[in-house]
């Protein structure tokens, strides 16, 4: 509890502080607006300020055609765009569109893997964010509902 | 007429003799080794393309899109919070300083393919579960309960060490017990049960890898060989006997108990029909 | 509750019984037609073949029973004698049909 | 008692790359609980914060829609042998946890 503690109490610094902080204590603050829409436009617009993205072939995002069990669903984003200041999983049927944002710190490589939870069948959205604007490529994952299973 | 026609009867008579004989000398026969070779050729020949110790794999033998997302998740599966816990357990002293090793003659990595066994002096089939708590019951201690986390990840971290090991069940010939154990599973296996009347071997043989609902049904050659398995649906371990379970309710008939001698000589049988296959436990499903 | 439901049901069965001699026929029949459907219940899982929902059919019953609807009640007693029934009927077909399926 | 996070770590040149896995609940706060009927309070890991030799080098942030016993993994330039890789996570009931390693 001790660490929580002071973890929280960062985190409010954080807010304090906000203009002269460097970017990685800036993003210590968990996007709770964009976290918290049912509607991803809107939750990319919390997180963006837009949510028009350009789309792009130059990102690779894995992830299976049917997903074997919606509660575990592997995804892979890689991108050979330069200067990537986020990475964000966005799935539009999901009750909270916004699944998860990486933020690229200095040195970090634009290539991350998670697993992720889909409620129905839905497009999954790579959204890379770069100093030139925010770039985005799709995929659709169907989700079925299981017999019995392993 | 009269001779003719009796000559006709006593030849049919004969050849319905023969015909006896030559099945009951096939039922003598077909020994446990019979059934096995039967089993393992069924299943290679339905999937000629599918080398024998893939079927270790189960399902994922056969689905590569599935299999994509079972490696995926083998890059770093969640039953490894379980092998560690198991281990830590393993290694605890219980309270008169001994511990679980010192129940096992063989080293760690030489328990698991020991079982399920046949243990005469219990005429029963032992499961590795079930020894566990013997050892238990010997140190003072009360039983783990079957299908608990805390048994589970003993099991998944003697798999582990075993990893590699192959299956080799054995039915001594000089208990009879041992034998008619392996047909009670045999038996259990091919029998059709619950509203749905279905077999084992309707889903697991006539059916698979055909698909229920969004599910693809696996092959029984190499089920055992990778339990305890996490399952990714309920976020947890689960024994080889707990999938029994789930099986026996998804055709709607009600589960026999866990550790229950049904389930002990269907894991009997099982084990034996993947005689030659790696142990590769603990896996990850769906 | 359960005890408090059951005594409520008795109760009730012994006013019926006192002012409806038909009706409480009726209740007799549904001791009778549950003890024989636990019964068949019972036989199909000494042969281990009960099906998944007898149990939980007369459980219902009961229920049904002590809640006073005995229409349902000797519904879900039938449902469950159904099953136990067939469930039976299955054992025994398979205790030879089994053998024909296996791989040779 | 083991560690509720687990790392494995990679160093290839300068680049490592960091495979970590969690134990958390990541309860959706939808989800009914099977016996009661109640919903289960939501439960999940909001960040996961990097740092090598105390710099941050990721930072993920979660919603409760990243699956139960989270798995996360990313590669980052400029690590050597011997540098400390600590990983923090602070969930949405204030709990957090955190695990050191060395690269290499």
């Amino acid at each position: 509890m001790q660490t929580s503690k002071r973890i929280l109490l960062k985190g409010i610094a954080a807010l304090g502080a906000l203009a002269v902080l460097p970017r990685a204590a800036l993003a210590a603050v968990w996007p709770t607006a964009a976290f918290s829409s049912t509607v991803a436009k809107q939750a990319m617009t919390e997180l963006f300020g837009t949510d028009q993205t350009t789309p792009s072939d130059q990102i690779v995002l894995r992830i299976p055609e049917i997903a074997e069990n919606g509660a575990v669903v592997p995804v892979s984003i890689s991108t050979t765009i330069e200067n990537v200041e986020s990475i964000s999983i966005v799935v539009p049927k999901n009750p909270r569109p916004l699944v998860a944002n990486f933020e690229m710190l200095p040195g970090t490589l634009a290539d991350v893997s998670c697993r992720i939870k889909m409620g129905e069948t839905s497009d999954v959205m790579a959204v890379v964010k770069t100093d030139a604007g925010l770039f985005s490529t799709a995929k659709e994952v169907k989700v079925t509902i299981g017999g019995c299973g392993g | 007429m009269q001779a003719g026609s009796r000559t006709i009867h006593t030849k049919r008579i004969a050849v319905g003799l023969l015909l006896a004989i030559a099945l009951l000398q096939q039922t003598a026969l077909a020994g446990p080794e019979d059934d096995r070779k039967a089993f393992v050729a069924f299943y290679q020949s339905r999937f000629p393309d599918i080398p024998l110790q893939e079927f270790a794999n189960g399902i994922y033998a056969i689905d590569a899109d599935a299999r994509q997302q079972w490696q995926d998740i083998e890059e770093f599966p969640p039953y490894e919070f379980a092998i560690d816990q198991g281990t830590a357990l393993w290694a605890e002293r219980f309270a008169n300083g001994s511990t679980y090793s010192d129940c096992f003659a063989s080293p760690t990595a030489g328990i698991r393919q020991l079982f399920p066994r046949w243990d005469a002096d219990h005429e029963r089939v032992e499961t590795l579960e079930l020894a566990i708590n013997e050892c238990r019951l010997d140190n003072d201690l009360p039983d783990l309960e079957y299908g608990s986390d805390e048994l589970a990840s003993i099991t998944a971290y003697l798999a582990f060490e075993a990893r590699g090991r192959l299956v080799d069940v054995q039915i001594p010939d000089d208990d009879p017990g041992a034998l008619a154990a392996y047909e009670a599973g045999k038996q259990f296996y091919y029998t059709k049960r619950g509203q749905l009347n279905f077999a084992c071997y309707d889903c697991h043989v006539l059916s698979v890898s055909q698909y229920v609902r969004a599910d693809r049904l696996g092959p029984s050659l190499g089920h055992p060989t990778h339990f305890p398995v996490y399952r990714s649906k309920l976020g947890g371990m689960i024994s080889l006997q707990q999938r029994f379970s789930g099986c026996v309710r998804d055709v709607r008939a009600k589960p026999f108990a866990l550790q229950s001698e049904e389930f002990r000589n269907l894991e009997y049988f099982l084990n034996y029909m993947s005689n030659g296959l790696e142990l590769n436990g603990p896996g990850a499903r769906k | 509750m359960a005890p408090v439901r059951a005594s409520r049901f008795n109760a009730w069965r012994i006013l019926l019984s006192l002012a409806l001699p038909a009706l409480s026929a009726c209740a007799t029949d549904y001791d009778r037609k549950l003890e024989e459907a636990e019964q068949l219940r019972v036989t199909a899982a000494e042969a281990g073949a009960e099906w998944l929902r007898t149990e939980s059919l007369l459980q219902q019953a009961r229920q049904a029973a002590s809640d006073g609807d005995e229409e349902s009640a000797l519904a879900y007693i039938e449902a469950a004698r159904f099953q136990a029934e067939a469930a039976i009927e299955q054992a025994e077909r398979e205790a030879e049909l089994w053998q024909h399926r296996v791989i040779r | 008692m083991a560690s509720n996070i687990k790392i494995k770590a990679t160093l290839s040149g300068d680049v490592a790359q960091i495979k970590s896995l969690m134990m958390h609940p990541m309860e959706t706060g939808t989800r009914k609980d099977a016996d009661t009927g109640e919903l289960v309070p939501a439960h999940h890991i909001t960040q996961l914060i990097f740092e090598n030799n105390g710099t941050p080098v990721m930072i993920a942030n979660f919603s409760t829609a990243v699956s139960k016993n989270p798995y996360f993994s990313f590669s980052f330039r400029g690590a050597k042998a011997g540098d400390t890789l600590k990983v923090r996570w602070v969930d949405n009931l204030g709990a957090s946890e955190e695990f050191e390693t060395a690269l290499g």
